[in-house]
């Protein structure tokens, strides 16, 4: 047992630590610990950064063009990225198509995809869930019908995260109705800009237009782009959701969060003391703050097993739920701490270069969006509830 | 002990209730917070024409209820349909506020803001938080009347308003209880200035601006810097008001997330069949019980002394900010991505219920303030 | 609506105040108040007392011999008795027999036992409960055999309170294998002096032996203490437990349990304070006794529809369970508020006339007591997730 | 980073858990608690014998561990057994205080500790509730000697030590950390009482009063006056033991409710197919896997810096006081009535959990003096 980190370790936490001083732009890590909007170029700059130092890849080994790491490194690489504010890395190509290609998809579609996913030429969204399946996944309606070299693809897609942005989109489609729902089930990869693809924003309740519906008509999509075998697809979805996230948890969030409202709560004033004296808030803020440390360690046990080259079980889905509860607790705290303030609802504030001011600390808006936003955690990527389930099932045997 | 609604407040709430269920929609919503008036004018006539507004009032005062009970039933319902017109703004703290304080001549106001005249209370100040008493605004004498500094935040139906009712010091320090005037000052007025904006959770709001307002001695309402205690029992007014308007937004959401779970299917049976969903309904039910009986306390008890009355404003709003928060988590868990819409009826109920935790203070706040009028 | 007590009804309240004044012995006051054990001797004190005024059958109407008081009348009878520390009245007799003897009993089992459950005659114990059936009371496995004009009963009952002090058990008895598990269950009398009988105590985990086994074997029973007709047992036994209890929230237990926990934490110091003025400790006690004020009304709301004429459904389900959970609450805080004084186990302490006394403050071994034992709370009377069952479907009609 | 256990430790957890496993049964423990020692000799030798007391020394105290994660492993294993042996107070306490800070000629007796001979820790009194420096027992000058005065509390295996580590004050006001010094006093000192008792969750302990007691000059252990670091840190040490005790009587009290979740039939099939209770067992679970980190976290930093281990101190020993509530309360609520049953193994266990709560400083203790060290 022991709980520091090797020398090696050390010194590459201060060679990422080096690199974003240098390189991560201020005006980005600004918009990123203000919570002001992020636009697909500043997304794309940050991309390409990253891809310059050979970073990007970060879950990918160094054959693809990936860094290569271990699961260490790259827990460090995420602590060091979430507290410098930098944007995230979109993880739809990177996280979640580039595995799945790297184990299932043709040589062609590896040496056509994978380069462009890293030097920016594709921005890819997922095609997964449908309109009333929730986390039934197998409850795909969209179908593909082989017409020649091509497939024709009619259905519906939604909670597709920043589609609007998106040049591509991995989809599950149905090609068989015999046999039990995820027997007929493929991987196809779509280009954005076909005929009959059409996508609309959803706003959430954050006021945002961050996920979208993506409507499939009539869209001819060449054979070439199946992914693997058809009606394998069902193999390659599940690789993909279980492909192990080393940032399940939420670490390095959840500790910016905290962060962050530790700077609200000395600002803010509450009988005229700083409101981080206030027993009563600070009761709350030290019990998530001590249950955060404890799941920082959970998290590095299972991290540590990982990187021991143990595969990831159901504790996935402990780190999931108690990441979740933790996070949206802060954020709830969050919204708390900016007391009146979390009414006036002035969203061109968040612009980059707007001249409108907001109403209130510029911190008050974005945490309120944050508590809305983040309702999300503990409902996608499979609900709590489908994770309390595994947990049953898996570790309890019940 | 009777827990019956009188014969006039069982017509009262069933009328309002069938004209909001024929009335509001998402899209006459919507379109409030964006229109300029921040509200809805259709609305608003209807209410005033029903004598909703009146209803907030004593007969003494023109009206033909104002006791908590009134209050408790004219705010469930609109906090069942979600709506968000100037009735705590105009009614319960400007309005209401005049009709305890006023002059004769000022008392007529009532009439009008019965008939559906806006007036706004210009109280909340920057760094005031949920302090009834931090009032930083100063009123000097000039002249015959009087020259009002300060700003004033999130005036709830600010741009709507014809006047304010405006809070300001004549004496004392910034946190004192003493020394607190109010006065009555248009809308219009030289040098002040609105900047108005939208809410989260629907309405709009503005920051108030007095650069050195003047108005006339017969501005002042009541007696020279001693508006505290009138100010406090508006307050508990309003907070009675809010918590029915949170509790109606509570039975909405229930009934939307009970009809969710019979009729959204999952892995092939309705969600609604599974235990652990059930069991955590049931939860949410019995906490909506609590937050009802809450209501009837905080209304039960307006009326009575003063530190009985801010005890249960305390416990009463402490324990639906409680309630609140976990109806809102637990409603859109339950419904799960589709609850996370702004277009599904849950989104704008659950933002409006979160927001009640912001107003006139906060679960926390309540919480210490309960237990520092129990010691005393 | 008006929240007040009509004139008659404070009326009324004045009235039992002034009895219990008069009445109410200082000793077993004094006993209640201290959490010593009470005897036997000293249940039956109390109910001689009661008795004599009339107001023993307080849930029984007057023809046979009980005080006829309404909802309210009932209630008010209650927070006074609770508040001074009255013994509480021992419920199995009383509140659960009787009412079905008045209702599907024989002219000659109620002229019999009713009496005799007022004049202390009789002290009753339930035998409903059987080893390994837990809330599903059908699950009855004792069988009785008619033989001539006898019943041959055997089997075995538990949880069965305060059955060491008892003359007489009322059990369900399987009678009938055809048909529904519901369908075969008649209502028995018997005596606990006849052969056969075993009464073994249950030491529960507050070291206290409340609760015993019962033990039938081969025990002979008169066919005449069978309650109204054979194999229709279960209509009784749904009908004893959904008769109306007026005290299922347990609103003075908890008020004076709360009067308790506050006297406590006045004598109690923390950091050279009383603990009282901690504002960690005081924000849970505020709290609970916020929801207590709550559920208070949420009671009378119950109390007052019951006494207009309304049955009362599933609303007693969520007094039930939001009932328990605030006392199990108060008793946690006052486990908490003794502190390091929760250790010491000096039971001896707790019987009237010991010379051994208790180590720390005397409220400290009660307190840690009330905490263990009131685990029972959620668990018996039909468990808390029975209830939420019962919630879901009646008023969810999920 | 690496969170496997040493081999030594390795071996040591296995034998320690295959050795509990063997001998401690509910009847030994019960009996235990009855005997007049108030543990079982039995056990107590052959732990001795293992080398179990050793491995909370190190080497340069003649045992042959005393980090942290070692005070881990033999906890977690003492309290999956639900045992309640004079571990934390004769070895870790009254024995880690006499290696810390005794003369050559007080180390001696940590050789016969390691080998057994039982030590006491008189240092809690009346009044102190959870606070270290709340000592009001007086140490004074009585010729070449000391004279101690004063009331102890709580002083758990009192009755079978051989003598106690005595706090007493030689300087400063009740509640000073300066002015703390300790003594080792033989239990069969004149004026030295003792009344011992049993406790909730097994074993006993015992009021020990000091009615002037007279030691020599030798009995001062440590410097004058100085003692409180030290007691602080013996604390934390102990703290740390107490939490890995609480994860292991966890992680038996799962088993067993797991078990009977598989095992116990009602309505027609296990009760755990129902998933309102596997989902609340999941959360359980959570916690625990939480608990295990928390005990790791203080483990690892035991020997760092004073606010560094402080702060883990009252974090974990805050984490674990929740998480223990929760583990107890839903384990009996999942059991039903036979968890309410001294006889099944579920009470024993509940109560020694519920109790770990009570010593060292509670939840709440901890989460003020968690803040108050990170505002530091």
């Amino acid at each position: 047992m022991d709980l520091t980190y090797t020398d090696e370790q050390k010194a590459f936490r201060e060679e990422v630590r080096a690199f974003l001083n240098e390189k991560l732009p201020a005006r980005l890590s600004d918009k990123v610990a203000t919570g002001k909007r992020l636009t697909k170029a500043d997304y794309e700059e940050w991309h390409a950064i990253l891809n310059a130092r050979g970073w990007l890849g970060v879950t990918w080994p160094k054959e693809f063009g990936g860094t290569g790491w271990d699961a260490v490194q790259r827990h460090i690489f995420e602590e060091e990225t979430t507290r410098a504010h930098a944007p995230r890395i979109v993880p739809f190509g990177l996280n979640m198509l580039g595995p799945v290609l790297m184990k299932y998809g043709s040589k062609e579609q590896q040496d056509h995809y994978l380069p462009r996913i890293l030097n920016g030429e594709d921005w890819w969204c997922q095609g997964y869930s449908e309109p009333g399946a929730g986390s039934d996944l197998a409850a795909v309606k969209t179908t593909a019908v082989r017409e020649g070299d091509h497939y024709i693809v009619n259905g519906q897609k939604t909670w597709t995260t920043l589609g609007q942005h998106a040049d591509m989109i991995f989809c599950l489609v149905r090609t068989s109705k015999e046999g039990k729902p995820q027997e007929g089930i493929s991987f196809l990869l779509i280009d954005m800009n076909t005929p009959g693809v059409e996508v609309r924003p959803i706003v959430l309740i954050d006021g945002e237009a961050e996920v979208n519906e993506v409507w499939l008509q009539d869209v001819k999509v060449p054979v070439e782009n199946l992914v693997g075998e058809e009606n394998k697809g069902w193999t390659y979805a599940k690789y993909l959701l279980t492909h192990e996230r080393t940032n399940i948890a939420g670490v390095g969030f959840a500790n910016t969060a905290l962060e962050n409202l530790r700077r609200i709560a000395r600002l803010e004033k509450s009988g005229g003391r700083p409101l981080i004296e206030n027993p009563f808030f600070a009761a709350k803020l030290a019990q998530v703050e001590i249950d955060l440390m404890a799941m920082a360690t959970t998290n590095l046990r299972t991290i540590a097993a990982a990187a021991a080259g143990q595969a990831p079980g159901a504790e996935s889905s402990m780190l999931k739920i108690k990441g979740t509860v933790i996070r949206q607790e802060i954020n709830a705290l969050t919204r708390q701490a900016v007391g009146p303030y979390a009414l006036p609802f002035v969203s061109e504030a968040l612009d980059e270069g707007s001249n409108v001011e907001p109403v209130g600390p510029d911190y008050a808006l974005p945490a309120t969006q944050a508590y809305f936003n983040n309702r999300k955690l503990s409902i996608y990527g499979g609900s709590n509830e489908v994770q309390r389930q595994i947990i049953s099932k898996a570790i309890l045997e019940l | 002990m009777n827990f019956e609604l009188t014969e006039e407040r069982q017509m009262l709430q069933d009328s309002l209730r069938r004209y909001l269920g024929d009335t509001v929609t998402p899209e006459m919503l919507a379109n409030a917070t964006e229109s300029e008036a921040g509200h809805s004018e259709t609305l608003w006539s209807g209410l005033a024409e029903m004598g909703v507004i009146g209803a907030l009032f004593s007969e003494e005062d023109g009206g033909f209820g104002g006791a908590g009970f009134d209050l408790a039933v004219v705010f469930e319902e609109i906090g069942r349909a979600g709506a968000f017109e100037p009735l705590i703004a105009s009614g319960v703290l400007a309005g209401g506020l005049l009709a305890a304080e006023g002059s004769e001549a000022q008392k007529a106001r009532v009439e009008e803001v019965i008939g559906g005249a806006i007036l706004g209370f210009a109280h909340s100040e920057p760094g005031a938080r949920y302090d009834l008493d931090h009032v930083e605004t100063t009123a000097t004498r000039d002249g015959d009347g009087w020259r009002l500094t300060g700003r004033k935040t999130v005036v709830e139906h600010a741009g709507a308003a014809d006047a304010f009712v405006v809070s300001a010091r004549t004496g004392g320090d910034t946190a004192d209880a003493e020394g607190i005037s109010l006065f009555l000052v248009p809308a219009d007025a030289e040098s002040l200035a609105i900047r108005d904006y939208p809410l989260n959770g629907g309405g709009r709001a503005g920051e108030v601006t007095l650069d050195g307002v003047t108005v006339s001695q017969d501005a002042l309402i009541g007696a020279e810097g001693a508006a505290f205690p009138a100010i406090e029992e508006a307050a508990a007014r309003a907070t009675c008001a809010i918590c029915a308007e949170a509790l109606g937004l509570m039975e909405s959401i229930r009934g939307l997330t009970v009809d969710y779970l019979k009729q959204r299917k999952q892995f092939g049976q309705p969600i609604g069949k599974f235990q652990a969903l059930q069991h955590r309904m049931a939860d949410v039910l019995i906490e909506i019980e609590q937050a009802r009986s809450a209501v009837i306390n905080l209304a039960g008890h307006l009326e009575t002394d003063r530190v009985k009355r801010e005890r249960h404003v305390s416990a009463t709003k402490n324990l639906i900010g409680r309630v609140a928060r976990l109806v809102v988590e637990e409603a859109i868990q339950l419904h799960g991505g589709i609850g996370m819409t702004e277009e599904y009826a849950l989104g704008h109920l659950a933002k409006r219920l979160t927001m009640v935790d912001h107003r006139f203070g906060d679960t926390d706040y309540h919480l210490e303030r309960f237990i520092r009028l129990s010691a005393a």
